[in-house]
């Protein structure tokens, strides 16, 4: 309970402070772009009300989820494939590099091409945009498996799958791990970004539209809560991650326990 | 805070030699020929105004930027003046942006469908997809305006967001029934066999004030002088373009791609000296019936 | 049984050449339990992941049952050196015994996890079973990398200095287990260390490798009984006999080089 | 595999490629007037390489990645580094920089046109922020990764802070630094273009908006395909700085072996 | 010099609590040579961390010098078990021997140079000074590590296991070196072995440990000359009968726990 508590204390303390500092900074602003905090925070309650949650930011998380995962499973997959197969690897590279440096703005337009301007069209860009970290990520980790351990599977004959499943994935998933984070944030912004795009509803839509109608402070309203999304989303993860890497950090806590 | 007009007086209007520069925000589009056309001519060098065009995407870039004075004039619809105005944002139209053309059918924006489409009129896009370039904007205000007048009822309408340039495309793949389209997209869509069924900004007053130069407002209070020079600059501007299409279909070469043969086709909207008060009264009611602003536009404030 | 014919390999790379092993020939009959000893180096280890098809020769032939051996051979079980390194951190001490045993399929569930206990207690680690690596000594590691080949029963068991982190009497007692298994399971054995008088005790033979260039430099035939155990063999004097032998043997190798 | 390989390879890839984008619309299978095949992008490519300004904005964009990417990468770095080393800094920020991190370039547009206008300051602005949470988490699961061991070998010695971020955090960091750099050049790139875009602050997005805007799809492709060739570029970089920095680690020295 | 008091250390995390050391006591005397024997798993490596002040004891001090030890105190270098994961595999061998004396300021560079090229000499390494660990045997790499420990110069010394993957010659060879060492420069040795032979030929006093739970079983002076060498030594009946001493301690150590 104590450590909950202090716990809490640590989280809070620097965003409190910088809160405060914004107040007071923003207090007698006049600027339309930048309103004072106050007017802000007054704006948030009445702007996320039951309406707009089930209404934006209900299929933005669904739209989100779905992205999320759909680049985690090929990120993971493409990588393991890629990062296995030097081949492979030195044959697709270049083309996935050039894909990698596309802006999403302008591909949005070539993925409505093929995907429609529907919801598959933004779990698609949310997806384009996941993958690439997930799988620079996933490709390096599998690299980098240490060679007394694959010559241990190999003197074995441990197979393909098994080799996957008990020596590659475990020994990359530190790395993966710190893309799948990666991945989480980019998918929150491409959220926004697909939602610019041939839509009517959504957290990323109603920010845009906010902007558009002048409606400063409840734009404002949406960023934060954007933060609040992946604040959320970020412990959500660490949840996960500290359960799937229990071996590495009980590993490096117990060495360095002193 | 970092307040509005922060930067208003520093860079931009510096008197160097009489000359002042002046920066304007605009769209690359050809509603803002004229513009182009004037510097070209020198109408601008001639008041002493040294001009730096920039392009942008749309008012998410260009509001904001005359705001804070980064620019000092800006190219904007009208409707969204009017919402800046409702939500007090210190904007201020100073002259004349462009016009429709007033002929139903051959505007140079409109309302229009796939080749194929069963949809001849606006009645018919009840319950019909229709896309617009922004929602909550000129275009579907003006658009429910259309399917009013023929008969329709507007709320049975859904409309999707999507930019001018994809929505050929989107008619082509069948991804919506209708499109708001604008030139140059709209030859694009005419090139490919799409019909235009309504002309909504026809539909809306026969001479429809679409867009207008506009400033902030504290630049125009602190700088009475330069807001003149580019009105007069501006206005006769506006007049050569009106009566030298040629040349303004040359200009817009040089600063959009858009290709010789859609050029050749795309409908140029009409630029008359003044901003056509009544068509505004008629658009802020509708803006006002959809919910955009809050009460009627203070025209004689938002007006030059 | 095993054939190594002219066996050369050479390291190249990162602006270093190294000639670990020069030419070696020699051959194991079935059911053999062979000792290697050589000084520091000379390229044991090397020659060891050759055998096991880890390595490709620069040069020469290693034949298993008259077939070249280009991947490792089924039913071969490899003791690295590196114990530390070849147990995975992400698995508990029983699934790193029992993960070679899952591919063989025609194997029951329960004879897997037989196998496991019965080899973990064998080399003392009862109580180990739900441990991490990283949760044990070095010794202990060391001991779940000499279960984990055990429980797989090979048909040719490649040990790379299996016993050099535990202690003597664990050692003791580790020697007769792998003569034991040895006997019982018929199976051969190559065995490296660097104790001479392991080498004597366990060994029915001794190769003796040179200093680099590495060449077989004697093989020795240990024509004591096949019956040894701790007390009685290392007092015959013909065990001293022998253990004097290649002492001298392994001074000459490292004189050469000098 | 050797360098000529890997080229031969990569080259094969970015052909079949080609190919595909040529085929694509000539099947029918996308509209030929908005997916034109590759023959006419290249056609319209040559047409820009020929124009002077098509250069000035290529520069431009150009500037505005590398300075951005530059003050990213040093930013993340030192950013990451001191986190690393003083873990209440680290507990003191996290929930601030998971507040932070999903906020979306984009949504900070207005913002960036209040401070800098169209100039290259709001290119900058947008750009670093996106890319310095890149390099920053890469950095912090990279400087998380250090070899238990290891670590104790560096307190054990008492190495100094400067001599442990010098050869024990960076060169453990390193390849997830690589990642990280290789993910925010990306990134940098695209909100480059993206900025450049929406803003109109001076560059290929521009020229990309503008051809868009004049329905000059093929000139919009050879814009997009500019900005690949771009993230190709890099990515050889990348790759090349990696062969050198990282000659050591698993990755890339296991190229060589078998 | 070094005191041991009442030192206790447990293990707890990932479900397991293990005991390591219950109940230590003991003291070394300044310029004092011990050796350290015991079971495997019984806690002589943690024993040997607490010393070097990596792990915070569970109960009980550690003083040294009359001052406790809470963090790595200066002057004191560490040979681990883990010899290949304490070796940096970014740095080459010269350099990691050279790493922990750049830490010493008032060093010339000169002098430096000439500490690694004697100490790598010293353990047979001449000619393998621009290469990374990686491309070493391991026994080679464990040399590596002694050579850095001693070029270190420590007032003391602790040695864990550190020739347990040399071959007898050369284990001969340092054996000899590390009393040399010891004799020149009057530092404190504490040197864990496995090797009765080796801790009677090597040490003044030899520590008995337990099996877990751990307490120092018996503490032998081996009042052996203090000039010894590997012939006449090792041959001295007083040595023999030190052994047998040993030998039926750690026997006894083990029955008491079965
Ligand atoms: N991966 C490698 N790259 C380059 N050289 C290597 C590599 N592995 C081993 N060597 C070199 O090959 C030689 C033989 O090494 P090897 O590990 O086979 O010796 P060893 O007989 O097992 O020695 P030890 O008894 O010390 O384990 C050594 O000189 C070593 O430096
Ligand atoms: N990080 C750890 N976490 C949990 N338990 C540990 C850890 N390290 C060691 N132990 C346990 O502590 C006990 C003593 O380990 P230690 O490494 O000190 O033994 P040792 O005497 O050095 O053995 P060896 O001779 O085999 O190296 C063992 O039972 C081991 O399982
Ligand atoms: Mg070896
Ligand atoms: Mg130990």
């Amino acid at each position: 309970m104590r450590r909950i508590l202090v716990n809490v204390m640590w989280a809070l303390t620097l965003p409190a402070l910088l809160i405060a500092a914004w107040w007071l900074v923003s207090d007698d602003s006049t600027s339309i772009y930048s309103p004072p905090l106050r007017t802000i925070l007054r704006t948030f309650g009445p702007t996320w009300d039951g309406d707009r949650l089930t209404h934006d930011v209900v299929p933005s998380l669904l739209r989100l989820t779905a992205g999320y995962l759909l680049a985690a499973v090929a990120g993971i997959g493409l990588g393991l494939l890629v990062g296995l197969h030097a081949q492979l690897r030195a044959t697709l590279e270049p083309v996935l590099e050039f894909l990698r440096a596309l802006p999403p703005p302008v591909l949005v337009p070539i993925i409505m091409l093929f995907a429609g301007i529907g919801d598959t069209m933004k779990l698609i860009v949310i997806a384009s945009g996941c993958l690439w970290p997930v799988l620079l990520n996933t490709v390096e980790g599998v690299r980098a498996v240490d060679q007394v351990m694959i010559e241990t599977a190999r003197s074995y004959r441990l197979p393909a799958p098994a080799r996957l499943r008990h020596l590659v994935l475990p020994a990359a998933s530190p790395q993966i791990f710190a893309g799948l984070r990666q991945a989480l944030s980019i998918g929150i912004i491409l959220m926004v970004i697909s939602e610019m795009f041939a839509a009517s509803n959504g957290l990323g839509f109603a920010i845009v539209d906010f902007q558009r109608s002048f409606a400063i402070p409840e734009m404002w309203s949406g960023i934060l809560l954007l933060g609040l999304l992946g604040f959320v989303l970020s412990m959500l993860f660490q949840l996960v991650e500290r359960r799937a890497l229990a071996w590495y950090h009980g590993l490096r806590a117990s060495r360095r326990a002193s | 805070g970092s307040g509005s007009g922060s930067g208003s007086d520093n860079t931009a209007a510096d008197k160097a030699g009489g000359t002042v520069t002046l920066n304007v925000g605009l769209v690359p589009i050809v509603d803002v020929a004229p513009i182009y056309l004037g510097k070209e001519k020198g109408f601008f060098d001639k008041q002493g105004i040294k001009l730096n065009l920039s392009t942008a995407q749309g008012g998410a870039a260009i509001v904001p930027g005359v705001v804070s004075g980064q620019f000092q004039f800006g190219f904007s619809n009208v409707t969204s003046l009017m919402v800046a105005q409702d939500k007090n944002v210190p904007v201020k139209g100073v002259a004349e942006g462009n016009n429709s053309t007033g002929k139903d059918g051959a505007d140079f924006g409109g309302i229009a469908v796939s080749k194929d489409s069963p949809i001849t009129s606006a009645k018919d896009l009840e319950g019909k997809t229709v896309a617009v370039n922004t929602l909550k904007n000129i275009g579907d205000t003006t658009v429910r305006e259309s399917v009013r007048k023929a008969g329709g009822d507007p709320s049975k309408v859904k409309f999707v967001e999507m930019d001018f340039a994809q929505m050929p495309a989107a008619l082509t793949k069948h991804q919506v029934d209708a499109a708001w389209v604008v030139e140059p997209a709209l030859a694009s869509v005419k090139a490919s066999g799409g019909r235009v069924v309504a002309s909504n900004f026809v539909d809306v007053s026969p001479d429809l004030t679409v867009a207008l130069y506009f400033t902030s407002t504290s630049y125009a209070a602190q700088h009475p002088a330069e807001v003149k020079k580019f009105q007069t600059a501006l206005s006769e501007s506006l007049a050569y373009a009106t009566a030298h299409p040629d040349e303004v279909r040359k200009v817009v070469s040089t600063y959009t791609q858009i290709p010789a043969s859609l050029l050749s086709q795309v409908i140029l909207p009409s630029w008359p000296a003044e901003p056509d008060k009544a068509s505004l009264e008629t658009l802020g009611k509708l803006g006002q019936q959809d919910g955009l602003i809050s009460s009627a536009p203070d025209l004689s404030k938002l007006l030059p | 049984m095993l054939e190594v014919r002219g066996l050369q390999k050479v390291y190249e790379g990162a602006g270093r050449r190294v000639e670990a092993v020069r030419d070696l020939t020699f051959t194991l009959e079935p059911g053999e339990l062979a000792c290697l000893v050589g000084p520091s180096g000379c390229g044991k280890t090397t020659l060891l992941k050759c055998l096991a098809g880890l390595l490709a020769p620069s040069a020469g032939d290693v034949l298993l049952g008259g077939h070249k051996v280009t991947a490792p051979p089924p039913g071969m079980a490899l003791v690295f050196q590196e114990y530390g390194r070849s147990l995975y951190p992400w698995l508990r001490v029983r699934d790193n015994v029992e993960l070679p045993l899952r591919q063989k399929k025609e194997m029951s569930r329960q004879r897997r996890r037989e196998l496991v206990e019965r080899s973990l207690a064998e080399v003392g680690l009862t109580h180990a079973h739900d441990a991490y690596p990283w949760q044990l000594s070095g010794g202990m590691q060391q001991r779940v990398a000499i279960a984990r080949a055990i429980a797989y029963e090979p048909e040719v068991l490649l040990m790379d200095e299996p016993f050099a982190a535990v202690d003597a009497q664990t050692r003791a007692d580790l020697e007769d287990l792998v003569r034991r298994v040895w006997q019982d399971l018929g199976v051969t054995v190559l065995f490296v260390t660097h104790d001479i008088d392991e080498a004597v005790y366990l060994g029915q033979r001794v190769l003796v490798l040179s200093n680099s260039p590495t060449v077989v430099q004697e093989q020795l035939t240990i024509d004591l009984p096949d019956e040894r155990d701790q007390l009685t063999t290392r007092a015959d004097p013909r065990f001293t006999a022998f253990r004097t032998r290649i002492y001298e043997q392994i001074q000459a190798a490292k004189v050469a080089k000098a | 595999m050797s360098a000529a390989r890997r080229a031969g390879l990569g080259l094969c890839g970015l052909f079949g490629f080609l190919v595909l984008i040529e085929l694509l619309p000539r099947t029918g299978l996308v509209p030929s007037a908005y997916f034109p095949p590759t023959s006419r992008i290249a056609v319209a490519l040559w047409d820009q390489v020929l124009q002077g300004s098509f250069w000035s904005a290529l520069g431009d964009t150009l500037i505005a990645w590398g300075l951005g990417l530059l003050i990213a990468v040093a930013g993340g770095v030192v950013a990451g580094v001191l986190l690393a080393l003083v873990p209440w800094l680290r507990r003191f920020t996290a929930s601030t920089v998971e507040f932070l991190r999903p906020i979306p370039s984009v949504a900070l547009i207005p913002l960036a046109v209040l401070l800098y206008g169209t100039q290259i300051g709001s290119t900058l602005l947008l750009v670093v922020y996106a890319a310095f949470w890149q390099v920053l988490v890469q950095v912090l699961y990279g400087v998380g990764d250090i070899d238990p061991v290891a670590e104790e070998t560096a307190r054990s010695y008492r190495l100094g802070t400067w001599a442990r971020i010098r050869y024990l955090l960076w060169p453990t960091g390193l390849p997830y630094l690589m990642t990280g750099i290789r993910l925010a050049a990306a990134v940098a790139l695209i909100l480059a273009i993206t900025a450049e875009l929406v803003i109109g602050a001076p560059g290929l997005g521009v020229r990309i908006a503008v051809a868009q805007s004049s329905q000059a799809v093929p000139q919009m492709y050879a814009l997009i395909a500019v900005t690949g060739l771009l993230g190709l570029g890099i990515n050889l970089g990348a790759r090349a700085a990696e062969r050198r920095l990282l000659s050591w680690h698993q990755s890339v020295r296991g190229e060589a072996v078998v």
